[in-house]
């Protein structure tokens, strides 16, 4: 099992995530595919510090996990102040600020 | 500065204290100003008489008052040379400048601008003593420019009048194109010799190539045109005759014009040099005699055929200097400013008493009414028609005697066409004025002028009448020749006589010629013998050829001031605004419509914000991807 | 006394700014008191600017009243300031025709007088400024402020297009200029490759010696930055709009001070600093500037606006100044120095006629003269002597310096000569008819049948001028006498640098097509 | 295997606290006015004010106690030195002016809650953490907490949709940019082996002597992740075409957190990456330096094209400052001694000429403003002359006019970069400045030089319609009350610095030299 | 070892491709459930046992759950339209398509030279890696450890204040 099978996996699940937040409207979903994204950075670096018998890249994956659940709780506030103003959580409604 | 200097400094000292009184306090001279500055300028030709005998009887020094541009290597002093050419210029130019604002102040009497012309007139005396008095060719040309811009503020006197400002401008652009030739000359000297005082040119100019003198002369002899209205820029002469009369007879006839002349004169050495350029004088001069004399015959106008007489002589004076017979030049240049002085101002004198009336068909048998001044243009129109013995006969012989017998025979020819046409046409306006019957509508009461006028005319008379025998008799043997001819010592080497015909047979010719002249316009405009019309019918080409002065005016404007017109024009619309300022815009437009099209990019769309992005760090991978 | 002395550079440069310090508490509403503060503040200043003209010792070629703080250690850019002849009249003129500005907007300008007068004084302090440092970095910084209280004056108190006008005139001298500095800052990183330590200072920086390629392309470089200020020909667009709609102060101004920009630019710096580049240049510029002369000159023929006919003949003017001083002979840089002062003269006199014309009947266009003689015969009178100034008759100052600049560029440059020369016709030609129209002929225009002569302010606003004109014209030693050694100076540089280039050219066969 | 008596070692305890003293001091402050925030009563709203104040001053005054000492703290997961000097000093100045400016602002809308304050001061906190860390991790984690503050801070106005309109992108967009930070953090970890700046730094250095840097997958890994990293710090720095999120975050935002944007983030952005560009980068691994320069010369162009006929002041201020941004990279690329030291000038003549700018936006929005849309403001020039001064003479520094700072700054940058040789970025940089200043002067020429009889309203006679008695000039130190001479406190500070930085910039030099020299004993 | 390795990697990128790609955001919730368990089970491969426990509490637990929490609290449930122009997909999927290829093209080739540590699998499994992990966290990386409690202060403040009315 070499490490860069596990990169493949992990740049493959961080490119759906890129694709989700490509082409999805609704705000949750874009943040769906972005904990996708940062799920492929953990799994990289599990598999980085094992490859390479190292510790510390487990410990960033930890303040990931942190920093995830801290947006996630952005992500809650901002849906419900967005759904406040516009009745809806389709990102092409913002669209106020322009050129 | 010894008592010499001191004279020679005041004598134009006079006339600038004058135009400047006059000109900035002119309000509270009013009409002191004219006395006063007559004046004034009668002490400067006393100044120049003194001036004239120290130097007669001693000899000629020069004098500096201040350094003027002195810029590295380039040195030019305010000084000043007198010789037996620059005092007998002084005393003509003072004398008759004297003489003509004495009548002035009669002429101009209820004139608003009185103090104003006066100040004018001291000026230009000013500027015409400085320019025979300089000693160097940078002195010479300023106020050679400066004469020319008194007679532009003098020609357009009379500002209100569309015509004569326009004459005015004419006039000093004409000039100036003149000038620039004469700019040109001047920095050609002074790159060549490195200096521009006349002794040090004069001395060292035969070292140069000869290419280089020619080019030099002619470069001078285009200033010389201009100035005297010569052909091809003789335009602007008879358009000046709408300055006022006295002006017309001190500088468009006695003074400002001869210049040319007596540059040419001054700068003999130049010319003996270099035979081409004098060969292109006498060429420029005899046309100039026969074309002018040719125009002057069927003009209506006192004042313009009178100019058109005196480009003519002045083409005669250039044939003179042409053929290097510098002497005679100078002679009929003196004896020419008398006449042709007394005939302007007795012209003036007419017009005084017609009321501004200048056309000859409306005059007639006024020689009942105004005896002196007839009897006084009778006198100079003798002098000019080289009548014996008055002094025009004298000079002009000797000019064409000189020609004869340096064996320019065609050019002599073409002189004695040119004498023949004057006593016609001279006579042809003595007679139609002054004889005949009286066209004078009634109502205009037709009057002698006041003393203050007549008293000048009679002394010029008088002077035109006795002036020649000071030449006589002709070539190299009295008394103006030997006082002239020892500063022209180098003057005839070019130029050996090929015959040596003595005076008087030549002169019996001219004088037939002159005679002839007077008889043809007695039966044409006395006897009425023939029929004017029909025989201008005949003639017709010819007639409206000299009528219309040759066209030439027309021929310039097609030829140059249109098309520079255009081309300005083109210029200013199509490269200025177009061309140029349109690629300034068309830049600022480009960059302004790019900007509107980048706006674009953040067009609120989250979903474009992200695509952007995205697309980004595609272009950066693929920068290492494809390298 | 001595200490006056000592400092007297920094005195006048910022004596300026102390004024507009002095009228800040002065209240807006109190106009007059604003307006005659700041005349006799600036009259002040000529005076001071005179003691420069006193103790300037005329047998040098040396920077004289030098001093010199240290600035921005980093850099080696010092406060070093001197002048020479050139400067010295320069100066002079700056504070003088800051005084007459002043004077002359008595009535021209009505509202915000106070932001005017500040604007102008800041403009006089940075123009000076200019002129009298010897350090790049620290002209640089005079040179480019300068543009914007101009840009102010021009945009507030203009008339017409006057947004256009000023937006124009700063983008267009702001890119020149900012293409310099590129090309200054290039040179002095190239001196500090040679010799290893960083300096602006002017002295040092002349030594620097820069590959002959390179070199070309940093003069074209700020050969642009100049050009735009001069203006010469293909880049002197911007010149009619902003002389048309800015107000007269600022037309006499820019007229007769920021264009004398380019020009002592070219002087002080572009030359010395890559003669070998300018030596090869040098036919280019002066066919440019033989353009400029017949170009301006045949364009303004047929102007219908006064100001743009004046603003067209100074392009023509500063093609001459252009033309003596690429001729690099003594004389033609003598005749190009002191051309200078009189086109700032001759014009700032010509701008201040046509501000008066305006300013009692409101117009500019020719067409709405004429017969004005007869009302107002000393403004005649005055403007004609401006006028003839102007077209270089002989007696008045713009004689001395266009036969200068003629007869010393004669022997090099023969046929551009001639051609230049030829400018002389053109300039009488449009300058007389304008003349006529607006002043002879008859009264067509009803509007100007009451038309009032010149005040006694006005006559002391132009009498100056026309006392200089005069003075030029008929003792000019008493300027020449200061330009020259400087001048000799500077040709003798160029002389040498000419000689290394003929060595370089026959090393390298370089241009000899 | 690491030992763990070091933790009880008192030294090394002291020494690491005393390494992130200022921040801790700005978080404590934060943490009471957050307490403050528990007790509902009116006045905790102007304590808390002044309270941020206070901190902002101790941390000053903690920053100049422990200036020129060098601390590695925490293992090494912390460092402060001379260069975090410079650049806390210049973060606690934005935050200052932000402070400053939000007092009034808040208080003419009011929907203030104290943690308002509190949050200026994480994020500040965050952005001197930012500076000051040269881990991966910390760089990331102090990221996320200053964009999760500026988040919360940018979609802080209730009601307007706007504010959370910008909010809702910038979080969107932030995330997503450190999503790829993350990504390329992993590539450069598993290229290195370290997550340590300097240890990276080592490694590559020992790898580039020992030519086996070509071993063909730890150089992929190495590009890859160098840049994703990249993009996650071009995100923050807003680099074109990194920038989206920048004009409309910044519209949306209440001005001073705009201000805190544009000024406080933009410059912590630039100080870590200029340390890791000095410790990575600066190697020129795969020269970078190309990919730098396209990047600068894109970044100044579309900033200076978009702001053109960009009409609404915020966002021609927020495409102006992508634009500098442009400018800032050029020093960063010209690198060196002079380059960086050079940047770091250019930023704090950035500081203040921004922060003077956004100080007059608030002041024209307190002017009972309608927009802060440059049409309205015909003969604002006359009617308020200390204002209109004040900003035109920020405009010319923000165009980069002699005597003002920010040509200084301009002209340190270009001098450095000409040095290293990048005549062509140069270039065109003078090009786009020189083009640049026609959207600058535009509002100079609307200020001053439009003539008032326009038909549409103008500010001037909005402010007249709200209180009659402002005819004269000096009006707006009594506009509101005491609050809005805050304001002008902060516009005055920013006017002197900017002339000082234009006229005198030695001892500011200095400064950023003396801060510079410590990033290169590694 | 192999099999579960190419299990867990297609149920993870199945399931994420589902994220993507169902209409329903309450089923894509579901579905990243999932996948996180797959990623889970990478970590368990990987023998870090503490961080599958930590992926699983965190993500599964409580990051999902926010999440749902959100979907329900605006009943998004039944909001339909996600997937509407086709331009924008298949532009999107072409960039992203981009994108991996070129990580991909990048990560082909293997060399052998890797900078190693000392903690090998050995090592960790005698110690325990929660042990290690603890020990790391609260020494090494206590610093970032507080930091990070204070972001999500911060964070918990900015969720109650974009909430609040």
């Amino acid at each position: 099992m070499n490490v860069n099978d596990y990169l493949i996996v992990a740049t493959i699940i961080f490119c759906i995530g890129a694709v989700g937040v490509l082409i999805r409207k609704n705000l949750v979903t874009i943040f769906l595919s972005l904990e996708l994204m940062f799920n492929a950075a953990n799994l990289g670096f599990v598999a980085v510090s094992e490859y390479l018998n190292l510790i510390s890249g487990d410990i960033f994956v930890i303040f990931i996990m942190v920093v995830a659940a801290a947006e996630a709780a952005i992500l809650l506030g901002i849906a419900i102040a967005f759904y406040r103003e516009k009745g809806t959580i389709n990102i092409d409604d913002a669209n106020e600020l322009k050129f | 500065m010894n008592s010499k200097d001191l004279i020679v400094w005041l004598i134009p000292f006079f006339p600038l204290l004058g135009a400047i009184l006059w000109g900035v306090f002119g309000k509270y001279f009013k009409n002191y100003s004219g006395y006063l500055g007559s004046i004034f300028i009668i002490i400067s030709f006393i100044l120049s008489v003194i001036i004239f005998f120290i130097v007669a009887y001693g000899h000629g020094f020069s004098s500096t008052l201040y350094p003027w541009v002195y810029a590295s290597y380039f040195k030019v002093n305010v000084s000043t040379t007198i010789d037996r050419l620059s005092v007998i210029m002084l005393v003509m130019v003072t004398g008759i400048s004297s003489l003509v604002h004495i009548y002035s102040i009669g002429y101009m009497k209820d004139d608003k601008g009185f103090a104003r012309y006066f100040s004018y007139l001291n000026l230009f005396v000013f500027s015409m003593i400085m320019l025979v008095m300089a000693n160097n060719f940078l002195l010479l040309y300023v106020f050679w420019e400066a004469v020319g811009f008194c007679s532009y503020i003098l020609i357009g006197f009379w500002y209100e009048k569309k015509s004569a400002s326009d004459a005015g401008k004419k006039a000093f652009i004409v000039n100036r194109i003149g000038d620039f030739g004469f700019a040109l000359g001047v920095m050609l000297i002074f790159i060549t010799m490195g200096t521009l005082n006349y002794s040090t040119v004069f001395s060292g100019i035969h070292l140069l190539p000869p290419y280089l003198i020619t080019t030099i002369a002619l470069l001078l002899l285009a200033g010389a045109v201009g100035k005297s209205a010569q052909f091809p820029l003789h335009v602007w002469l008879p358009d000046a005759m709408e300055g006022p009369t006295p002006v017309s007879a001190l500088i468009h006839a006695a003074t400002m014009v001869t210049a040319g002349v007596y540059l040419i004169a001054r700068c003999h050495v130049i010319f003996s040099y270099s035979p081409d350029a004098s060969y292109v004088v006498l060429i420029i001069g005899s046309i100039t005699a026969f074309m002018a004399s040719f125009i002057a015959l069927t003009q209506f106008d006192i004042k313009r055929v009178i100019a058109y007489s005196t480009i003519s002589q002045i083409g005669y004076m250039f044939m003179a200097v042409g053929v290097g017979s510098y002497a005679a030049g100078m002679f009929h240049l003196l004896s020419h400013a008398i006449f042709k002085g007394l005939l302007f101002l007795t012209a003036g004198s007419v017009m005084h008493g017609m009321s501004g009336e200048l056309d000859m068909r409306k005059m007639g048998g006024l020689y009942s009414k105004m005896k002196i001044t007839a009897i006084t243009f009778i006198v100079g129109g003798l002098a000019l028609s080289g009548i014996p013995p008055f002094s025009g006969f004298f000079s002009k012989d000797a000019i064409l005697g000189d020609v004869f017998n340096k064996g320019d025979y065609f050019f002599w020819v073409l002189g004695e066409l040119a004498a023949f046409m004057t006593a016609f046409y001279i006579f042809r306006v003595i007679f139609n004025v002054f004889f005949g019957e009286s066209h004078v509508d009634k109502n205009l009461h037709v009057h002698e002028s006041p003393k203050i006028m007549t008293i000048p005319l009679i002394i010029m008379a008088s002077l035109a009448a006795v002036f020649g025998f000071v030449g006589f008799p002709p070539f190299n043997h009295s008394i103006f020749y030997e006082f002239i001819n020892k500063d022209f010592t180098n003057a005839f080497n070019f130029a050996p006589a090929v015959n040596n015909v003595p005076w008087y047979p030549l002169s019996a010719i001219s004088v037939i010629a002159g005679l002839s002249g007077i008889y043809i316009a007695y039966v044409f405009y006395i006897k009425k013998s023939f029929n004017l019309e029909k025989l201008k019918n005949r003639f017709k080409p010819i007639y409206d050829l000299s009528y219309n002065k040759l066209y030439v005016d027309e021929i310039y404007d097609i030829v140059i001031v249109n098309p520079m017109k255009n081309f300005a024009i083109f210029l200013w619309r199509i490269v200025d605004t177009l061309v140029i300022d349109g690629a300034v815009n068309g830049i600022a437009q480009y960059i302004s419509v790019t900007s509107s099209k980048v706006r674009k990019l953040q067009n609120g769309m989250l979903m474009s914000y992200i695509f952007t992005l995205t697309v980004g760090v595609i272009a950066l991978l693929a920068y290492y991807f494809v390298r | 006394m001595s200490i006056f002395l000592k400092y007297i550079l920094s005195i006048i440069i910022f004596f300026p700014l102390l004024s507009v310090v002095l009228l800040f508490f002065v209240n807006k509403k109190a106009e007059g008191l604003l307006r005659n503060l700041a005349t006799v503040l600036s009259l002040v200043e000529f005076v001071i600017s005179l003691f420069l003209f006193i103790y300037f010792k005329s047998n040098t070629y040396e920077f004289q009243f030098v001093e010199k703080f240290g600035w921005i250690r980093e850099f080696g850019a010092t406060y070093f300031l001197g002048i020479d002849g050139v400067s010295l009249f320069l100066i002079l003129l700056t504070t003088l025709m800051t005084f007459i500005a002043l004077l002359s907007s008595y009535k021209y300008i009505k509202d915000h007088v106070k932001e005017f007068v500040i604007l102008m004084l800041v403009l006089e302090t940075f123009m000076l400024g200019a002129f009298a440092s010897l350090d790049i970095l620290l002209f640089y910084l005079f040179w480019e402020f300068m543009l914007i209280p101009m840009y102010y004056i021009i945009g507030i108190w203009g008339s017409g297009r006057k947004v256009y006008s000023a937006v124009k005139f700063i983008l267009y001298t702001l890119a020149g200029s900012l293409i310099m500095l590129f090309g200054l800052i290039t040179i002095f990183i190239l001196h500090y490759d040679q010799t290893g330590n960083f300096t602006f200072n002017l002295l040092k920086l002349y030594n620097t010696n820069i590959p002959l390629t390179l070199q070309i392309v940093l003069f074209i470089a700020v050969f642009i930055g100049f050009a735009v200020k001069i203006p010469l020909f293909p880049l002197h667009t911007w010149l009619p709009d902003a002389h048309t709609e800015a107000p007269t102060a600022g037309s006499v101004i820019l007229a007769s001070v920021l264009l004398k920009f380019g020009i002592y630019g070219f002087f002080r710096f572009a030359i010395p600093l890559m003669p070998e580049a300018s030596i090869i240049l040098t036919p280019v510029i002066l066919v440019l500037a033989v353009i400029s002369i017949i170009y301006g000159a045949l364009v303004s023929i047929f102007q219908k606006d006064l100001k743009r006919l004046v603003a067209f003949s100074s392009v023509s003017h500063m093609g001459f100044i252009m033309l003596g001083l690429f001729a690099m002979t003594a004389v033609s840089v003598d005749g190009s120095v002191i051309q200078m002062i009189n086109h700032g003269i001759s014009t700032g006199a010509l701008f201040l006629f046509v501000g008066m014309l305006y300013e009692r009947s409101h117009t500019r266009l020719i067409a709405d003269f004429g017969g004005l003689a007869k009302k107002a015969p000393i403004l005649a009178a005055l403007f004609m002597i401006a006028v003839l100034s102007s077209v270089g008759l002989p007696g008045l100052n713009g004689f001395v310096g266009e036969f200068l600049i003629l007869v010393g560029s004669f022997k090099q440059y023969t046929v551009f000569t001639i051609f230049a020369t030829s400018g002389i016709i053109f300039a009488a030609v449009y300058l007389l008819w304008m003349f006529q129209r607006v002043m002879f002929q008859d009264i067509t225009n009803q509007k100007n049948e009451n038309f009032k002569d010149l005040t006694l302010r006005e006559i002391m606003t132009v009498l100056p001028l026309i006392f200089l004109m005069f003075l030029i014209g008929v003792y000019p030693d008493i300027f020449l006498s200061r330009i020259n050694p400087t001048v000799v100076h500077f040709v003798n540089i160029i002389e040498h640098n000419k000689y290394a280039y003929n060595l370089i050219k026959a090393k390298m066969g370089l241009f000899n097509a | 295997m690491l030992d763990l008596t070091q933790m009880y070692n008192g030294y090394f305890l002291e020494k690491s606290i005393l390494s992130i003293m200022p921040e801790t001091v700005l978080i404590v402050f934060a943490f009471i006015i957050l307490l403050l925030g528990l007790f509902k009563n009116v006045k905790n709203v102007e304590n808390s004010y002044y309270l941020a104040l206070i901190g902002t001053a101790f941390s000053f005054l903690y920053l100049f106690m422990l200036s020129n000492r060098t601390i590695h703290g925490f293992y090494g997961s912390i460092i402060f030195d001379k260069f975090d000097i410079f650049f806390f000093t210049a973060i606690l100045l934005s935050g200052f002016f932000t402070l400053l400016m939000s007092k009034n602002y808040f208080d003419t809308r009011n929907v203030l809650i104290p943690e308002y304050y509190s949050l200026v001061l994480f994020s500040v906190s965050a952005m001197m953490l930012l500076v000051s860390s040269v881990n991966l991790i910390m760089i990331f984690l102090s990221i996320e907490f200053m964009s999760i503050a500026a988040y919360i801070l940018t979609g802080y106005l209730k009601g307007e949709s706007r504010s959370t309109e910008g909010a809702m992108k910038y979080f969107i967009l932030g995330t997503f940019a450190s999503a790829f930070l993350l990504f390329g953090s992993v590539f450069i970890y598993a290229a290195t082996g370290h997550l340590n700046l300097y240890k990276i730094h080592n490694f590559i250095f020992r790898q580039n002597y020992d030519k086996i840097h070509y071993i063909y997958n730890l150089h992929t890994f190495l590009a890859i992740g160098l840049i994703l990293f990249l993009i996650g710090l071009a995100f923050k720095m807003s680099l074109f075409p990194f920038h989206t999120w920048t004009p409309d975050s910044y519209d949306g935002a209440p001005t001073p957190v705009t201000n805190l944007m544009a000024t406080g983030i933009k410059i912590a952005a630039f100080g870590v990456f200029i340390r890791v560009f000095t410790s990575i980068y600066g190697l020129n691994v795969l020269n970078f330096y190309n990919i730098l320069w396209i990047l600068a010369i894109l970044t100044m162009t579309f900033g200076n094209f978009a702001a053109l006929l960009q009409t609404d002041l915020k966002r021609l201020i927020a495409y102006s400052s992508i634009a500098q941004a442009g400018y800032i990279l050029m020093g960063i690329i010209a690198g060196g001694y002079y380059g960086i030291s050079g940047t770091l000038f250019y930023l704090l003549a950035y500081i203040f000429m921004t922060a003077g700018a956004f100080a007059i936006v608030v002041m024209f929005e307190n002017l009972k403003l309608a927009s802060v849309n440059i049409k309205s403001y015909h003969g604002f020039g006359f009617k308020y002359p200390f204002t209109a001064a004040a900003f035109s003479f920020f405009l010319l520094s923000l165009a980069g006019i002699p005597v003002t700072a920010g040509f200084m700054g301009k002209f340190f940058v270009f001098t450095a970069a000409i040095k290293s040789g990048y005549y062509w970025l140069v270039f065109i940089a003078l090009l786009n400045s020189a083009f640049a200043a026609y959207y600058y002067f535009k509002i100079i020429v609307k200020m001053y030089m439009i003539d008032n009889q326009s038909n549409n309203s103008t500010i001037a006679d909005v402010i007249d319609s709200s209180n009659g008695t402002s005819a004269n000039g000096q009006t707006e130190l009594t506009k509101e009350n005491l609050a809005a001479s805050a304001l002008v406190v902060a516009i005055i500070i920013c006017l002197i610095f900017t002339l000082l930085l234009g006229v005198y910039p030695q001892p500011f030099i200095n400064f950023a030299a003396k801060s510079v020299t410590s990033l290169w004993n590694i | 070892m192999e099999a579960l390795f190419y299990i867990f990697s297609i149920i993870a990128i199945f399931s994420a491709l589902m994220v993507i790609s169902v209409k329903n955001p309450l089923t894509s919730a579901l579905y990243i459930i999932l996948c996180f368990f797959a990623i889970a089970g990478f970590y368990i491969l990987l023998n870090m046992q503490f961080l599958a426990a930590m992926q699983i509490l965190v993500y599964a637990g409580a990051i999902a759950v926010i999440i749902v929490l959100v979907i329900m609290l605006l009943n998004l449930a039944k909001t339909k339209g996600a997937i509407k122009d086709f331009h924008q997909i298949v532009i999107g999927i072409i960039a992203v398509g981009l994108l991996f290829l070129e990580v991909i093209l990048y990560l082909n080739a293997t060399g052998e030279k890797k900078p190693t540590g000392i903690y090998t699998n050995a090592i960790i499994n005698k110690i325990g890696n929660t042990q290690i992990i603890g020990e790391f966290l609260f020494t090494k990386y206590v610093f970032p450890f507080e930091v990070a409690s204070v972001l999500l202060l911060v964070a918990v403040i900015g969720a109650y204040i974009f909430a609040k009315k």
